[in-house]
């Protein structure tokens, strides 16, 4: 057992700023106000360090509170740090493990226009001096690009049988891309291709537990690298035997 | 000119002359081109700017009776239908939208067709007239409480109503000028939507009325404040022409309008894009717009270090065209960003450097220049931090507007409190570095000197080449931004048509009367 | 009623933004535990934008978080905004209500060497063009400095009959402010003082509340001009029939 | 001289002129002086610095039986007692806090005294040697992986082990010096506690133990990633020559140390001060250590627009009386500071004119920079900004040392996440605006030319009256920092005393011996 707490300066004293916006005019009852919610939302000791009018309805705030909150570190899961294989690991694992080229499909889907997350995975130039799939010579590449219905997707994935499908999606307001992604996931389905498709997917809003909620194998967020997808999908590929 | 930079005039003006040469056979094809957004842009300039009860415009539903008629204009179905009928503009428009034929009348002589529209034409051009006279008068009344640069911010709820909140809110900070940021893909809708909207995704669609309940809140909250509000939306993607004519009836004040950002980044049809964007360019032109173009986005896909020239390049077409357009410098809002990677040392003297180089190159126009967005991350203090110096770069270089830089850009659209710090960071900057830029001298031969003339000098290499390909097979080959789009390829294309002998449009006669003939009053 | 919470971009949507430091080396395992921790404190869907490595054992995060706690706005007390009465109405008032010059003194107590606050309130000069207690024509003011033990500041102020005695309290680490005002006011209740005396705190940790809580009248906090304090002392003064 | 500024050559000399003269008498009040912390010093070089049960000092003890022999020099009855008693000096350490009397013994010959202080200074000047021998070695070996300027952070927790956390993670972070604050109000103490301590407020209390502690976790965090970090502390308040002492011992690197920061800001006897000082110095200058002045202590209370002359005219005092101690330039961190009001219309431009003019005037002392502290408020984001710029100015002016400005300094002592956002800015900014500096030049005739001659001028004019009226009636009339002190006011002054004819202090022998006749070696 291992108890959690923030540090500010000395260890458990549980200190945190924050900052927020209350839709009140700036006025010391807002201010009174600023300290009873954050109590009611259960921190103590909390300070106003700062307040201001956003104008006469709304007050922004700055403020250092403690937590009593204890968490227990060690019931905590997760990877203490991943191992990933490098470029030439990962295509030296795919000739003896599995023994053929992979086939790699990934596209921007709905209206989502940003490109670059998926360029900087797939691309050959790649991003911050890491390759991208198509570099990978036991890779095969496909970018489908920005805007791609998720019919599209499923359709060429299933044409040139892809071993993984890779989607992105950065647009995440009003929850657009779980809607996205779990209609995806629901078309691979109803098509009976989840199964021998690895279904991934990724953007700055991602991460490996969301994506696993909606039905996808793993998700990547922010800093993500072709060697991270691709050592996920060599390696699971080798843990389901395909070949 | 200035040459602080100590640039080298003569490449200059290669680089213009370039440009010229770019854009006469881009001239060419506009003027033997329509399309149906230009048609349907004319139709609500005349009135037709209802919807039926799907909430299909009555500007789409006429187009999709004439579609056979484009190549003549659909000017003359219309006003003939008012001729006939005798029903206002207003009755006509609810027939159509119950489904009365346009065409179905057939048309009369052309005498009364040209009285029709004189008179049609007569009335709203004194709408655009007193808009343009209101803005002038308001911003001369108000001059001495803008900043330099003016202040730009955007709101982005996806709800107008949520949306009017945040525009107060930055108006009472001292914002001088408010975008409404349009939903995800409203680029791509071939019409625009109608009525007060609710629902979008990073930013509110771009409708007539919402303009109008922006235009008003605005109105009152700088009434308060004794300040002119400037708002901005999008005259672009497949119904760049209609936004520009609603935009310049409801009083807005700038649009964002490029000559090939829809052709690169939302894959619109190349000649779909230039024959409206000229169209809307006149327009707006007409109504005193300020267009924003949209240089900005090259280097968030490319790297600004290295592909810093083709901002250049495209500004320099962008003016090119503008000018084709009728369109002053005054009123072209050039677009260029401070995206480079924070990392590269030295890299605030090249964003120095190509920041003083674009305005020198243009000292007329009223650049409008983006903030870091790329290279924000979900650190809000080093994002703060970056902020802090592209306001002074601002500032220093003497940019007339600027989009001023979210804390949060990497993680949602603004937060109220997010556009409040912008605000503060750049009033303090503004302030406290006011005479920098004046109080300084780069260095001859220094980092920045050289840096400004390479941009120079890459840029002209650049424009040889693209003169030498033409424009079309340019794009074709991937030479701007490293996308390739083909001539017959995009959205849109079965949307322009080669104008027929008898093409005739009211509108467009009266704008070219106006802009090169002198007409403008 | 009226339901407050934070305002993002949306009435009630609650969100808020909040930095902390874990005691963890950075990686997946401590961005889980971050997560795991806001939602304890009881905040939902918190996103963690930005974690770094402090250094080996230590990592920063930046989350934004929504929080579904409403308070009522309505049993929020605290003024709306507080009328002050001006340098001119202020002496005005002495002259007609209290019929003499009041006496206040002030000082920076105990270790504390933080004048610039007190002498803002004090100072003739005073602060962000107020002027401060020495320039009331009506006031007579006696700032003692820096430093000035408790037993120092109570002789003195029973030896000039203070009105009012002000004290400033600027360094707060491990609350030795809270130390030092407590021992004040217990001397002045020990010599029979505090009845007459009206007891002002200071400071930009001091809040109204904290200080009322630790005995004293009021207190005051960042932002304080002389004409707040003078406006305080004189009302209080009348509502008690001092004169 | 670098003339960037265009500044005139002469007034800069004429303000040393003025310097020399208010020092003249300064000095020779200093050669017939001693106080009991210069004995306390002497004796803790000798090895006595152990505590009684109840934790006072020994040195303390010692000076307390040796009250009335203090004009002869403490020296020769620690020495007389070593001689008489044959002890080692832990011994009579001991012996001492045991209640053993110095005095009690009676002396031995003149001879004998100076063998055994012979024997003693040569063995503590080994240590002292070695350590600047370690020192010089490791920053030569690792001088590629520095910052310049040196980025110095605090560590302030009150807990000597909490500190030892935040300074590794400094180290790991990139920062380059390392300050533990003291306790509030250790420097009114008379005595240096004894030990390791857990218990401060707003900073950690100043023990050799603690020097210890720190030094170690220094050198080994600097191992690691390749750096040799500096530690700091203060050589100020009534025990300064005692805390150079242990800082020359433990072999910290930097010391505040400042001329008249006692006397104004805690009212310590300026007699006391300034022969304490010298003293202080004296031992720094041997060790090697760097001292930083106070001069941004000025503007905390006064206004940095206004006052900012003060700060060169303090400079420059404190410059002439370090040279009067033996100290050359390459040790004498001057200190200054970034405290204008950011709301000041161009205060960034007096700013940089203030930071390049007290580079230009002091060329080669590592001059120390002062981040914003009085304008910092609870709006973290917005001194987040003011850092930035302050982080800008100090890269473009060349400063060797700065101190870096944290977030939350209207708050609390540094968090460790704050450092670290601190540390990324200045970083950030190093880099990125690498050569602004050189890049560019400081128009002739304009703001920033105009007020550095302004602030050089006030300085000379403000030097003249300091001259004219002495510097002890100056400060008695509250010259410096509007602060009243009359000589024989503030603590500490009973703790003076005139030498008598035979005063004997072998250390002050061997410094001046080293500092003054090349003895050093
Ligand atoms: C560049 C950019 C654009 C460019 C896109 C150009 C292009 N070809 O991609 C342009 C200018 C066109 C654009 C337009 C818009 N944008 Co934009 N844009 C950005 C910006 C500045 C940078 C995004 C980026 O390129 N990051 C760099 C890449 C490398 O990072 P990444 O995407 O996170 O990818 C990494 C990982 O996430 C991961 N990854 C990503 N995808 C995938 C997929 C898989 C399978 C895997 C394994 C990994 C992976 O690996 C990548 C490398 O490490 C961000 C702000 C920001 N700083 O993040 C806003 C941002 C994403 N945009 C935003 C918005 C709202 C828009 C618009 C909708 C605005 C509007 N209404 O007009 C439009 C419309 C676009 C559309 N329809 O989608 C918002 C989204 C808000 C939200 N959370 O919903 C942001 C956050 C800005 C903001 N604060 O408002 N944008
Ligand atoms: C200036 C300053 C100093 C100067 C003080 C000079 C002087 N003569 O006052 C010097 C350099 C000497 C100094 C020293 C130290 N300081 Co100091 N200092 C500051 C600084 C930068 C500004 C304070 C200030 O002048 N603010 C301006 C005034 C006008 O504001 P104010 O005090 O809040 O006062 C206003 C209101 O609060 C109110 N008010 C205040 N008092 C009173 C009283 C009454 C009765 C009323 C009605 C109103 C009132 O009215 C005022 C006007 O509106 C702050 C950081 C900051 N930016 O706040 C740190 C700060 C206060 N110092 C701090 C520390 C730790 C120290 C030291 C202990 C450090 C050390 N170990 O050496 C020393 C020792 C001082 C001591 N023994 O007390 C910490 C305190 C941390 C904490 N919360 O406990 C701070 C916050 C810096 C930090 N982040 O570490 N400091
Ligand atoms: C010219 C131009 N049009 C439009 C947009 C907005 O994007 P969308 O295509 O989603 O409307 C931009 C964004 O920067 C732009 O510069
Ligand atoms: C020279 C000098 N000594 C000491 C201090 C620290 O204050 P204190 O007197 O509390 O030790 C400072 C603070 O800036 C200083 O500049």
């Amino acid at each position: 057992m291992n108890a959690l707490k923030p540090y500010g300066d000395t260890l458990n004293d549980g200190r945190m700023q924050l900052s927020f916006t209350l839709p009140v005019p700036c006025s010391p009852r807002a201010r009174e106000a600023a300290l009873q919610y954050l109590r009611k939302v259960g921190l103590t000791d909390p300070q106003v360090v700062y307040s201001e009018a956003l104008d006469e309805g709304f007050t922004f705030f700055v403020v250092y509170a403690t937590s009593d909150a204890v968490i227990d570190y060690d019931t905590v899961k997760g990877a203490e740090k991943i191992e990933y294989m490098s470029f030439d690991e990962i295509n030296e694992f795919i000739k003896e493990k599995i023994g053929r080229k992979i086939v790699v499909v990934g596209a921007c889907t709905g209206f989502d226009a940003h490109t670059v997350g998926i360029d900087a995975i797939m691309n050959m130039k790649g991003y911050n001096h890491h390759f991208g799939l198509e570099r990978y010579p036991m890779v095969e590449a496909y970018n489908l690009g920005a805007q791609v219905p998720n019919e599209a997707l499923l359709d060429f994935a299933r044409e040139v049988s892809a071993d993984a499908v890779l989607v992105s999606q950065v647009v995440t307001q009003k929850d657009v891309h779980i809607d996205n992604l779990t209609e995806l996931v629901e078309l691979f389905e109803a098509e009976n291709l989840r199964d021998r498709t690895i279904l991934i997917a990724g953007g700055p809003r991602i991460s490996d537990r969301l994506a696993m909620e909606l039905g996808y194998d793993t998700g990547f967020g922010p800093g993500t690298y072709a060697e991270h997808v691709a050592t996920f999908i060599v390696r699971k590929m080798a843990e389901r035997g395909i070949s | 000119m200035n040459t602080r930079l100590g640039l080298n005039e003569d490449r200059i003006q290669r680089a213009r002359s370039l440009a010229e040469e770019i854009a006469h056979p881009v001239r060419s094809y506009i003027e033997r081109h329509t399309t149906v957004s230009v048609e349907r842009a004319t139709l609500r300039l005349f009135g037709l700017d209802g919807c039926d009860e799907e909430g299909t415009p009555t500007a789409n539903l006429a187009l999709h009776q004439l579609r056979d008629k484009v190549p003549h204009g659909a000017a003359r179905y219309l006003l003939g239908a008012l001729v006939k009928t005798g029903m206002t503009v207003e009755e006509l428009d609810r027939a159509v939208a119950e489904g009365f034929d346009l065409a179905a009348q057939g048309l009369p002589d052309q005498g009364a067709l040209e009285a029709k529209a004189a008179e049609l034409v007569a009335r709203v051009r004194h709408t655009l007239d007193t808009n343009r006279e209101y803005r002038l008068q308001k911003i001369d009344q108000h001059r001495e409480r803008e900043h330099s640069p003016l202040l730009y911010v955007i709101v982005a709820t996806g709800n107008i109503y949520e949306d009017v909140k945040q525009a107060r809110a930055v108006v009472y900070q001292g914002a001088d000028i408010v975008a409404v940021i349009r939903t995800t893909a409203q680029s791509l809708l071939d019409y625009v939507p109608h009525g007060a909207t609710t629902e979008g995704f990073g930013g509110t669609y771009a409708t007539r009325e919402n303009f109008r309940i922006m235009r008003k809140a605005l109105d009152e909250a700088g009434e308060k404040v004794g300040r002119y509000i400037r708002l901005v939306n999008y005259a672009s993607g497949l119904c760049m022409p209609e936004i520009a004519a609603l935009g310049a009836l409801e009083r807005l004040d700038m649009m964002l309008n490029d000559s090939m950002y829809g052709i690169l980044f939302r894959d619109i049809n190349m000649y779909r894009t230039l024959v409206d964007q000229h169209f809307s360019r006149m327009v707006s032109a007409y109504a005193d717009i300020v267009i924003n173009t949209g240089e900005d986005n090259y280097l968030t896909t490319s790297d600004a270090y290295e592909k810093g020239y083709t901002v250049l390049a495209s500004e320099l077409i962008n003016e090119r065209l503008a000018f084709d357009a009728g369109m002053p410098s005054r009123l072209q809002g050039l677009g260029h960003a401070f995206e480079m990677d924070p990392a590269i040392e030295n890299g605030f003297l090249y964003e120095l450097a190509q920041a003083a180089l674009i305005r020198e190159v243009f000292p007329s126009c009223p650049l409008k220049y983006m903030p870091p967005t790329k290279h924000m991350t979900g650190n809000i203090f080093a994002g703060y931090a970056l902020n802090t110096l592209f306001n002074l770069v601002a500032r220093m270089t003497g940019q007339e507007i600027i989009l001023l830089g979210m804390l949060t850009e990497a993680i949602h659209t603004p937060f109220m409190q997010d556009r409040f710090l912008a605000i503060q960071n750049a009033l303090y900057v503004f302030k406290n570095a006011a005479s920098l830029g004046e109080d300084i001298s780069f260095r001859e031969n220094g980092i920045i000197r050289r840096r400004a003339a390479e941009v120079l000098d890459k840029t002209v290499e650049f424009l040889e080449i693209v003169a030498g390909k033409g424009i079309f097979e340019s794009i074709n080959q991937g030479l701007f931004a490293d996308i390739k789009r083909s001539p017959s390829g995009g959205k849109g294309f079965d949307g322009v048509y080669e104008k027929a002998p008898d093409y005739w449009n009211p509108w467009e006669n009266m704008l070219k009367e106006a802009l090169f003939k002198g007409g403008k009053k």
